[in-house]
Parts: C-alpha cells; structure tokens; sequence
C-alpha cells in the first residue's frame, strides 16, 4: 500500500508541479504588475523557480548557473536601471490592435497545447554517465569537445556585447573637473 | 510621487535634489546645503546657514565690555581663547592701555594651545568624514590634554573665558606649566603617528589630492582665510604680517602649500600644529615675571588681597565690578590669526560702559560662499571632505 | 607603477601597525562612576557659598555677584543683621541669595566679584537632575558645602582649598 | 474494525521504515536547525567582538559594563531593538519595506549551509558531515546565494523612498556585481588547481599545504574582494554613514535594522570561512596539535579580526575609485593570476 | 606702507569722490558716499601700489542712538596681501531707502557679509546676485541689528516666582 | 511528471511572454517578458536533455543564457541612451527615428 518509490516519486511530482505552477504564476505577475519594481521581483521569483525546476531535472550546475547569471546579474541590472530612471506605474491600455495579436497569441497558445498531446519522446540509451549528469564535469566535456564552436561564438557575442555596452552607455558628459 | 517612481534622474531635468543637512553625519553642526547631483557627481551646491543662529552681535550691544568675553567663547566654540584675544583687543586699542609682558605670554600659550585642539578636532572630524575612524579618537587623547590644561588654568575645558580686557584673568600655576612641558614633549610623536596613518596611506591620497582645490588667485578672491588660504600658495599670517601679543618675539614658520587641494590643507595643519608647538615652547623659555594684569584699577579688577587691607582697592573694586569699563568713543578692528583664519572684531563704542556695535569677522563664515563653490563637479563623497577640509564651526558662521 | 604599488602596500601596511601598536597600548578613558577624576583647584562647577571661621555666613548681601553675572541668575536680597544674633559679620546679610544653575554658564564672574570670598564655585560637576525646579539653588542649598576656614586666598588671588 | 488495525500496524511499520531509511534526511534536518542557530547565535559574540576590538585599536575599553567583560550588551542591544517602535514611512512601499531584511538574513544563513568545518566522524554507525547541506558544487553554491544577498540591499533601497538610501542601494548592487566577479576568478584558480567545485576536496586538497603559499597573489586578490563582497570598510559605500547618513538602511529602525546588521555580520563568518576553506588549509592542523574544529574556527577568528584591523585603520575609497579598482586592478590581476595558474596546471 | 601714506595717496588720486579720511588708532580710514563706492573700490584694487586684494570683511553699523547723519553705515575691511597693508573704507548710507552698491564683482568674498547687510540692517546692496535673507528665516520680519528692533528680555525664574516656566519670553524692555 | 507538463509549462510561460510584449509600454517590462520566453525554450530544453539523457540540451540552454545576458545588457544600455536623450520611456511614444 506504501511503497517507498512511489511516495518519493509521488512527492517529486508534487514539488515538480507546485514549482512550475509558481513559475507560471510568477510570470503571469510579470506581465500583470504595473509596477516596473514589482515586475522585476516576479521575474526573480520566476527565475528561482525554473532554477529549482532545473535542480529536479538533473541539470544542478545550470541551475546554480541560472542563479548567478540571471538572478544575481541580469535582474540586478534590471533593478539598478529600474531606480535610476525610475519605476513609474502604467497605465495599461487595450487597443484594437494589442487586442488582435493577444488573441493571436492565445491562438498560439492553443497550438501548443494540442502539441502536447503527441507521444513522449524516445530516450537515447547508454550515452552519458548518470553520476556526472549535470554537474559541471559533464557539461565542461560536453562543451570543450562536442560544441567547441558554439562555445566560441558565444564568448566573441559576449565580448562584442561588452564592446558595443561600452559604446552605448558611456554618454558624454563633461570630462569631472578635478577642483 | 515617490523617489522610487521619479528614479535618480527627475523627470524634467537630468540631475537629482539631494538636501545633505541640517542634520547630517558629516555637517559639522547645523550647515545645510542643497546639492543638484548627476548621478554621483554634484552639479551645484548652494549652501543654507542660521539654524544655530543665537544673535550674540545683537546681544553684546547689551552688555558691559567684560560681559561680552564669555559670550565670545560660544562663538568658535573650538577655539575660545582666539576670540577672547580678539575681543580684548579691540578694546585695549580703544582703550589705549599696554599689556605687560607676563600677560601676553600667557594669551600666546593659551591661543597656542587652544590652536592645536582646534587642529586635533579638525583632524580627528576629517579623517572621520573620510572614513579613517581611529585617528578621530587618537586626536581626542590628546585634546584632552589640552583640555585639562585649560582646566588647571582657567576652571573650564572649553569656554575658558580666560583672557580679559587688560590682561588675562587669573596667572599661571606651577603645575599647569609643568603641565605644558609634559605636553609639548610628548606631543610630537603624536603627531607623527597620525602622519604614519593617513599622510602616505593611498586611499587617503586618493580622497584629498586634488579634490576642492582653489588657485591663489580664487582663494584671495573667495576671502578664504587661514590655513585654507596658505594652502593655495598664499604666505600670509596675521601673526607674522600683523604681529600682535608679541608673536614678533618668536620665531616660527608659516607652512605654505601650493596645490590648494585638501591634502595640502591638511598637511598646512599638521604642520601648524608642529609650529604652535615650537612657540609654546619658545614661550615657556622665556617666560616673563611681572604682573599678569594690567596694573590700572579702571580696567582691571585690583587683586585680591588687597581688598581685605586697602579701602582703595576696594572702592576700585566695587566701582569696576558695578560699572565697568567706560570705553573712549570710536571704532576699531584687530584682526588676529584664529586656527581657521582671521577672526576679529570689529567695535563701535560712543563712549559708554557698553559696546554700540560688535561685529566678529569670522572665517567659516567668510569661507562658505568659496567652499560651496570648490564643489561643483566633485563627488558627493568628496563633499564631505571639503567641509572637512574647510573646518568650519556653525557657532561662528551664524552668530 | 609597480614601486609606487609597493610604497602603497606598505604604507597601508604602517597605518595597521600604528593600530596594532596602540591596541597594545593602555586605554586612556577612565571608568567614570567608579574612577573619577581629582578637579583641578580651580574648576568652576556647582556654586557655595562659604563660611567664617566663626562659623557665620560670609556674604554681606552687597549683590556685586548679581550685577556681575553676564546672564543675570543671581538673585540677592540683603536685610540688616540683628546685632544680638548676626547671621554675618557685616552690618548687613543676604536674607534671599538664589542662583538658577539652568541659566548659569559657569563663568566665575560672581565668585571674581565678590569683595569677601562668599560665593565660590567648585568641582561640583555632576549636576544631573530630573526636575528642573532642583535647579534653582536657595541659600540653604548653597551653604551646605564648605565647613569653615576650608577656604583662602592663596598668593595668586584665587580661592584654594585648604588640604588638612 | 480489523482493517483500521491493519492499517494502523501498516502504517507504523511504514514509518518506522521510512525513519530508517531516512536516518540520513533526520540528521539533515537537525544539523540545518543547529547550523542556523548556531550561525544566529554568533552574530553577537561578533558584534562583542568587534566593539571591544575597535575599542582597543581606539585606546578605550569598549562595551564593559553588561555582564562580564560586557559580554551582555549585544543580548541587551538586541532586546532594546526588539522592543523599539517600528516606525515605517507613510510613502514607502510597506510590503518591500518588510521584505528587504528578511532577504538579507535568509539568504545570509542559507549561504552558510554548504560550508563543512569539519572532517565527517562516526556517531552511532552514522556517518555525520560537519556541514548543512552536500552540494558537488558548494562554491558555486555560496556565489550563487551571497549573490541573491543584494536583492535585499537594493530592495530596501528602492523600498525606503528616500535618495540616501536609493543611491545606496544603487552603490550596493554595482559594487556587489563588480566584486562578485573578481571574487570568483580569484577562486577558480583553486578550483582549477584541485579540479572540483566541492569546498570538502579544497581542503582535502590542502592537506600538506595551504593554498595561500602556493596562490597568494589569489589569497590577496579573494579578501580584498571578499571584503568589498561584504561590504565593510574600507568598502563600506552603500552605508557610508559620512556621505549616505546609513545607505540603504538609513530609514529601518529596531529590530528591521538589526536584520541587516545580522546579515552584514553572517556574510563577514561565511566569507572568513570562505577565505579560510580555500586559502588557509580549512581544518587541516598542520601538526600542531588541536581539535581540526578548533583549528578551523580560530583561523576564522583570526580573519574577522582582521576585518576589524582593516575597518579601525583605512579611510574609505570613493565610489568611482571602487569601480576603477575592481574593473581595472583587481580583475585584470585575477585573469592574469588565472592564466599563471592553468598555464602550470597543464604544462 | 604705512597708513599715513596709504591715506595721502588716496587723497591725491580721488580727492574729489572721498569724502573723508581719519588715521584712528593708527588705522587708515576713508569715507566714501555709496554712490562712488564703486570706483573707489576699483581704484584701491588695481593701484599698483595699493593693490587691495583681500576683502577681509563688510559690517554694517547703525548710528541711530548718535543722532547724526547718515544713519547706517556700511564698513569695508581691506587687506593687501602682498603689501600687508590694510584700509577700512565708511560708507554712509541714508536712513530712507538705504542700499548700496556692490563690491562682490570685485571681490567673491563680499558676497555673504553684503548679503548679511541685507539680512542684518535692511541695506540693499544693488546689483547682488541673491538680496534674500541670509541668516534669518525666510520669512522674517524686521531687521534685527538695527537699533530700533523691539527686543525681548528673559526672565530668569528663582524661588519667588518658581512657577515662571512656560512664559519664558516676555516682552520687556531691555537691561543692561 | 509526464512530458506533457513540461510542455504546458514551458508554452504557458512562452505565451505570456509574447503576450507581455505586446501588451506593455514600458520597454523594461517588454524586456523582462522577452527573458520569460527565453527562459521558457531555457527550461523545454533542459527538461527534455533529462528525457533524452543527453547534455546537448543543457549545453544549447548554456549557449542562450549567454545571448540572454548579453542581448540584457546591449537593450539596457539602448533604453539608457533614449531616456538619457528623450527623457521618457514609453515605446508607444519612441517612434521617430530622430534621437
């Protein structure tokens, strides 16, 4: 009547499913909040949620990866230009044509879940160790030998990005007068 | 609407009101001032003062000659001494009196001493503003010296009340000379111990060098004073161009720097503190005997065991006490060379017991428009350290 | 550069030793209510009014402290001593002599004035109080202090205890 | 009714089994309790510490009057806060307000919980780690979290509606990500030298060694980083009482207030111990014989007390020459001390 | 030089616009009439010889229990800081109406002091960036440093009229 | 949980994205829902690599982090540059092409 395994698979799908639904739940308020600070803080929570989302599907490295890099960067970012240039609420308004491209996203969003429906997806036998799956050994392997490009691309994307940041951002205002 | 909405950057100009005072940290008492900020940088500051306003000009037209002298210590509550100097003689020029020589050598002691705690205080408060929050406390040790000297010799630390119109108001005692030697023997690696902390330490060239500077010509202009002004290249000492008390007597340095920036304001200071040393030390070598009063019964209080023998005396007392100084009628200024600049007062008498006008000439308050004005284009963290740089004490600026 | 780096570490490196050094150093303060400090003689704290050596007040009621005080917190009123039962030696005494120690700045100027040694002030510091009418001192508070001929003029014109 | 017994005797049966089962999941539990009590409770023996320290280097006595040596005047400080009103600005955002401290002190203990201070023993046939949780990647793990920490700095600042606290809040969350990346180069060139991102292999690692001789450039490079990371002096900018009055707390009052001090003092352990775990040999004794534990929390003694060596001596940098320091000192020097480091490691 | 030679210069040079001079206590004093405040300011600035390039201090006076004329009076303290000599220049100022011209575009240090003449005596100085008040609140009314300001007096509380706490301020005239 | 939860999830988060894009007009938010629809792709492909037991997923959700944090930046500092030039921030009001 109790079987271990299926009280802790039980328990793993509770917590799967109450975390994605917070996700979900989280970016609804992203969308929803007209408060730029609030917005930001349900994408944080939204962030932490798909960490943990990763962590349950044996991906811990890109989760702790998913933590430093979105949340402690890119949301900081958020926050830091947020109270620079302020957070002034919205007013929010419908026009015909939001209206139209919202329903064609429900559309949209009907599609997708039709395509749930079709049939898992067949695993691929024998490829990986599981006792490294997902930890950055594994991903480090992966990454240096398999998809080295890729890999290479994306540092030169980031090294352009922090180029052209710096020629964007650094507006010119008078060189400090030393007094 | 809230700062959150409106962000740093206001909605219909790029900069930021920031109000820093009256009741901030590093104010320096109750200075206000209004700075446009773009983002950490300070576009305009426009200074507040009167919120230590007590009116003690229009209160001394009120008062005899010698009621004035406590009052002056509340002025520049960190160098009492300079502005009862200043005060008495103003009205000794009046009065037309000579101060015998055992007197003046105390007032250069007392101003002497009273310009090193003033320093201390000032080193100990900029460091702080600065962030270096031990030397505050090593310069209060020693200022507490300083203190308890003025205790022995006068009853109080601070409002010592000490120098009169005649002379000074009780002679020295054996311990508190003792006293002094101690102190000027031991101070000296003291002061040297803070240079070892802050002079060569980078963070604290990099917080001072360069930062509020004044060029010769804008430090004239802006009526900076006193170690402010030396430290932009002007070699002007009241104690050496104009010399009063007998500062002739003694020979010491003035420090000139030539940058004007903080830095230079501070090594101004230490070096003034060295050089206040050497000429109390001067003092203390040749100390003259003689009385430390003037000796005439209408200016000074007769001493008093002659009360209990001599009548005269005694009427001279009670005729003085009850009266007062009767000043001839005209007007005079004696500026002399207070630890932030000139101080001087500026006396109008029509020839009665009580002064028609008193108007002190007081360096911080002449040195706020110049401050406010080194700093457009600095950094909100270098506000402080130009306040700090500057010394300026709120009793002083408003009166 | 990389001197002026070294000159930097070790001059933050200096700076730390200072601190060290002093931290090995005895500290300065006193523990306040237990060690108090000995006030120099001259010390202008709490006001008395001082006893003869026959034990009679030594204020004449003369108000030269009241006209001398810049704030005006002495209040003198003298009446004539029964000559069967003088309070003082004089023809005269104080029968009301009131100091408001709130308005007081503590500037000696009445104990300066006074022709007869009867107002002092003293290292009396620790003035605190919760109730500001305390503050008014009447004479019975005044003279509660000096037992008589605890005080002289000493040869440099002030007031000095007499250590017994 | 025979079933209900039946399921009764089930039921027992499963629970005892589970327990056993889940000896490991009870001990966890227990050692997080006693690791977060034990990390709340040394807030304020630290707080002791640093006053009767900065007491000393000021040639005074510090607190001595609470209990002996004033060891009781963070309890009394503490109970003061406790009881003070709590006063919140009519015009700022209540529910952020209340939210900012509890993000710094949760995220401050939760950072703590992948530090091991100790070599696993045996109790009972159970083998117990000395530390809260076993994450492969613990380093990781506390970057990711202290990282979290900043929220609370900013959230606050943004929160309190007052310009102090937003440019300090602003200072916070700049100065936190520019360190965070000094710090993290600074740690990897150990991480590359052991080839794992646990905190337990480092000091296995360190066994005959410490780390600080063979890297002390990174040695220097992770506390100076590691000290603006928790935002003491010299870096103290966000709160930088001269400039900002308090920073991002200067509007939170009693035991609100205390949270961020807790938190500021939690992130000083777990960095002390950071230093500690990947510099100075962990636990590793080093022939002199004492407890490993005992070695492991005197090391991170020794570095709070330099923490408040450095606050009682230096003034404070100015925030432009904190953003030039880390962008152009510490991080260069980090890549370059990086680069030495693979180079040997491969060569 | 000397105040003697200071006072003999000026009153070669602007023997026409001074109105007086006086050597009291050894002091070179000058007195000027607003309206040439200007150019005498100018001329002692730039003379090579004079060459006053501190401004040490403006005070006002208010001369109104002397009974003479001109009631106020605006005092300039000037100081050459290469020659060390020193000069204070009198400028009497009408009671109705009084002002005077500004130094400030000469000297960046007279613009508190003048704005405190302001403030202080109710002398507007004419051509000023900022003629508001100064020390005293925004919103004051009066001029306190004159001499016909209503004063107030406190009254000190002692045992007979113990009971004196609230009513600290009372309007009295003033003791000396 | 089934594949089928993953997918709902992960096309829910992705539709609210698109939706907020559309819908809001301060580009700040537009840009927080363009991170909800990366992040959204970020979670199917981690999800299914667990499915597949393959990395390449995981090292695809990598290589998007990487656009994601740099495409933040490069918009942040755009959106910085028109407020800084125009001094407001609402995209229905951006539309001349003059600064």
């Amino acid at each position: 009547m109790f079987d271990l395994a299926t009280v802790f698979e039980f328990t793993r799908d509770t917590v799967i499913f109450t975390v994605g639904l917070t996700a979900v739940l989280a970016s609804l308020g992203v969308i929803l909040c007209s408060s730029p600070i609030y917005c930001a803080l349900y994408l944080i929570s939204h962030m932490i949620c798909l960490a943990l989302l990763f962590l349950l599907y044996n991906a811990e490295f890109l989760a702790v990866v998913q933590i430093i890099v979105y949340a402690g960067a890119v949301m900081i970012l958020f926050l830091f230009i947020i109270a620079l240039l302020g957070g002034k609420k919205e007013v929010q308004e419908l026009t015909f044509e939001r209206s139209i491209a919202v329903a064609f996203i429900f559309t949209l969003l009907g599609e997708l879940y039709l395509s749930a429906t079709v049939g898992p997806t067949k695993q691929i036998e024998g490829k990986i160790n599981p006792e490294i799956f997902g930890t950055a050994k594994a991903i480090g392997l992966e990454l240096y030998s398999k998809h080295l490009v890729a890999f290479e691309l994306a540092s030169a994307l980031l090294l352009v990005a922090a180029v052209g940041v710096i020629c964007l951002a650094k507006f010119s205002f008078a060189p400090l007068k030393r007094r | 609407m809230s700062v959150t909405e409106q962000g740093l950057l206001e909605r219909d100009k790029d900069t930021m009101t920031l109000n820093m005072g009256p009741q901030h940290p590093s104010t320096h008492g109750v200075f206000r001032v209004i700075l446009e900020m773009d983002g950490e940088v300070v576009k305009t500051a426009e200074p507040e003062i009167g919120y230590l306003h007590t009116g003690i000009e229009k209160t001394s037209e009120n008062k005899r000659y010698v009621h004035v002298i406590p009052m002056t210590d509340r002025l520049d509550y960190l160098n009492p001494p300079g502005n009862n100097l200043a005060f008495c003689l103003s009205t000794e020029k009046l009065l037309g009196i000579e101060i015998p020589d055992r007197a003046n050598a105390l007032r250069v002691i007392m101003c002497e001493l009273a310009r090193i705690a003033s320093h201390l205080v000032w080193l100990g408060t900029h460091a702080l503003d600065i962030g270096a929050m031990t030397v505050f406390l090593y310069c209060w040790r020693e200022r507490e010296m300083i203190l308890d000297l003025n205790e022995e010799i006068s009853g109080v630390r601070m409002m010592t009340s000490y120098i009169r119109v005649g002379g000074v108001a009780k002679d020295a005692t054996r311990s508190w000379l003792d006293g002094i030697l101690d102190f000027i023997q031991y101070f000296p690696a003291k002061v040297d111990e803070y240079e070892r902390l802050l002079t060569k330490n980078p963070i604290w060239l990099d917080r001072t060098q360069g930062i509020g500077s004044f060029t010769r010509e804008e430090a004239i202009n802006w009526s900076l004073s006193g170690p402010a002004l030396r430290a932009s290249g002007v070699n002007w000492d009241i104690r050496k161009s104009q010399p009063y008390s007998g500062y002739e007597n003694y020979n010491f340095e003035v420090p000139v720097q030539n940058n004007g920036d903080i830095f230079d304001r501070y090594r101004v200071r230490i070096e003034e503190m060295r050089q206040s040393r050497s000429i109390i030390q001067q003092v203390l070598e040749n100390l003259p005997g003689g009385p430390y009063k003037d000796p005439d019964n209408k200016v000074s209080l007769p001493a008093r065991e002659t009360l209990h023998t001599s009548m005269e005396a005694l009427i001279h007392h009670f005729k003085l006490v009850s009266e007062g100084i009767s000043v001839p009628k005209g007007e005079t200024y004696v500026p002399i060379e207070g630890a932030r600049g000139e101080v001087g007062f500026y006396i109008v008498s029509d020839g009665t017991n009580v002064p028609s006008r008193v108007k002190l000439r007081a360096p911080s308050f002449m040195a706020i428009p110049g401050m406010c004005k080194m700093m457009e284009g600095c950094y909100i963290a270098d506000v402080v350290g130009i306040i700090g740089s500057i010394d300026i004490v709120m009793g002083e600026v408003d009166r | 550069m990389l001197q002026a780096t070294f000159a930097g570490v070790k001059n933050l490196l200096i700076g730390m030793g200072v601190t060290f050094r002093n931290m090995l150093s005895k500290p300065v303060t006193l523990q306040y209510p237990e060690v108090k400090r000995t006030m120099p003689a001259r010390y202008r704290g709490r006001h008395f009014l001082n006893r003869d050596e026959e034990g009679l007040e030594r204020c004449v009621g003369c108000s030269l402290c009241s006209i001398n005080c810049p704030v005006g917190c002495i209040h003198v009123v003298s009446a004539e001593n029964d000559p069967n039962n003088p309070v003082s030696k004089g023809e005269r005494y104080a029968e009301v002599y009131e100091i408001n120690l709130l308005r007081c700045i503590y500037c000696g100027y009445c104990e300066e004035a006074c022709p007869v040694d009867a107002v002092v002030l003293r290292e009396h510091y620790e003035l605190a109080d919760y109730d500001r009418d305390n503050y008014i001192m009447e004479k019975q508070d005044l003279l509660v202090y000096p037992e008589p001929n605890e005080f002289r003029v000493n040869i440099l014109g002030n007031t000095e205890r007499v250590n017994k | 009714m025979d079933w209900v017994t039946k399921f009764l005797d089930e039921l027992w049966d499963f629970i005892v089994q589970s327990l056993s089962d889940n000896v490991p999941l009870i001990v966890g539990s227990v050692k997080a309790i006693v690791i977060a009590v034990a990390v709340m409770s040394v807030v304020p023996g630290l707080v002791w510490l640093e006053r009767r320290l900065m007491g000393r280097f000021q040639v005074r006595l510090g607190p001595n009057r609470v209990g002996p040596f004033g060891f009781g005047q963070p309890m009394a400080d503490t109970i003061k806060l406790l009881f003070k009103e709590s006063i919140i600005q009519s015009s700022a955002d209540k529910f952020l307000f209340h939210l900012a401290p509890a993000v710094v002190v949760f995220t401050a203990i939760v950072a703590f919980a992948v530090i091991p201070f100790g070599a696993p023993f045996e109790v009972f046939g159970q083998n117990i780690e000395l530390w809260g949780a076993n994450v492969n990647s613990g380093i990781l793990f506390v970057f990711a979290i202290s990282g979290m920490g900043i929220y609370g700095m900013v959230i606050a600042g943004l929160s309190s509606n007052n310009k102090y606290s937003l440019m300090g809040g602003l200072r916070s969350s700049a100065q936190m990500i520019s360190y965070e990346l000094s710090l993290g180069l600074s740690a990897l060139s150990i991480i590359v030298l052991t080839g794992s991102l646990s905190l337990m292999d480092m000091v296995v690692a360190q066994e005959s060694v410490p780390f600080i001789l063979i890297q002390p450039l990174a040695f220097l490079l992770f506390f100076i980083a590691g000290v603006a990371e928790t935002n003491r002096a010299p870096f103290d900018l966000p709160e930088a009482e001269q400039e900002l009055v308090a920073g991002f707390h200067t509007e939170y009052t009693g035991m609100k207030f205390a949270m961020f001090f807790m938190g500021e003092y939690i992130n000083m352990v777990t960095m002390s111990a950071l230093v500690t775990l990947l510099f100075l040999g962990g636990w590793n004794t080093y022939g002199i014989p004492i407890w490993p534990i005992l070695a492991f929390a005197a090391k991170v003694v020794f570095l709070l007390c330099v923490f408040i060596w450095l606050r009682s001596t230096f003034p404070r940098i100015r925030y432009d020459r904190l953003m030039t320091f880390g962008w152009k000192v510490l991080l260069p020097l980090c890549l370059l001390n990086l680069l030495i480091t693979g180079t040997l490691k491969v060569l | 030089m000397t105040s003697e030679e200071i006072v003999k210069k000026i009153k070669e040079n602007l023997a026409d616009i001074v109105q007086n001079t006086d050597l009291p206590q050894g002091d070179a004093v000058i007195f000027v009439a607003p309206d040439s405040l200007q150019s005498v300011a100018e001329f002692l600035k730039n003379d090579a010889d004079l060459k006053f390039d501190y401004l040490s201090d403006v005070r006002g006076v208010d001369y109104l229990l002397e009974e003479r004329e001109p009631r106020f009076e605006a005092v300039y303290q000037l100081y050459s800081i290469d020659n060390q000599h020193s000069i204070r220049l009198r400028v009497g100022i009408e009671e109705d109406n009084p002002s005077v011209p500004t130094v400030s575009n000469l000297w960046k240090g007279a613009l508190y002091p003048e704005q405190e003449l302001f403030d202080m005596f109710g002398i507007n100085v004419e051509g000023h960036p900022t003629m508001e008040r100064l020390i005293m609140p925004k919103d004051w009314e009066g001029f306190p440093l004159r001499k016909d300001y209503p004063l107030t007096t406190e009254t000190v509380a002692f045992s007979h009229n113990r009971d004196f706490k609230s009513e600290l301020v009372k309007s009295k005239p003033p003791t000396r | 949980m089934g594949q089928e939860f993953v997918l709902l999830i992960s096309s829910s988060v992705f539709c609210i994205g698109a939706c907020g894009f559309i819908i809001r007009k301060n580009p700040l938010i537009m840009f927080m829902s363009v991170e909800l629809m990366l992040n959204s792709v970020n979670f199917l492909l981690i999800a299914y690599s667990s499915f597949l037991n393959s990395l390449d997923g995981q090292i695809f959700a990598l290589i998007i982090m990487t656009v994601a944090a740099a495409e933040v930046v490069v918009g942040l500092a755009i959106i910085l540059t028109i407020f800084r030039t125009r001094q407001e921030m609402d995209v229905d009001h951006i539309n001349a092409l003059k600064g």
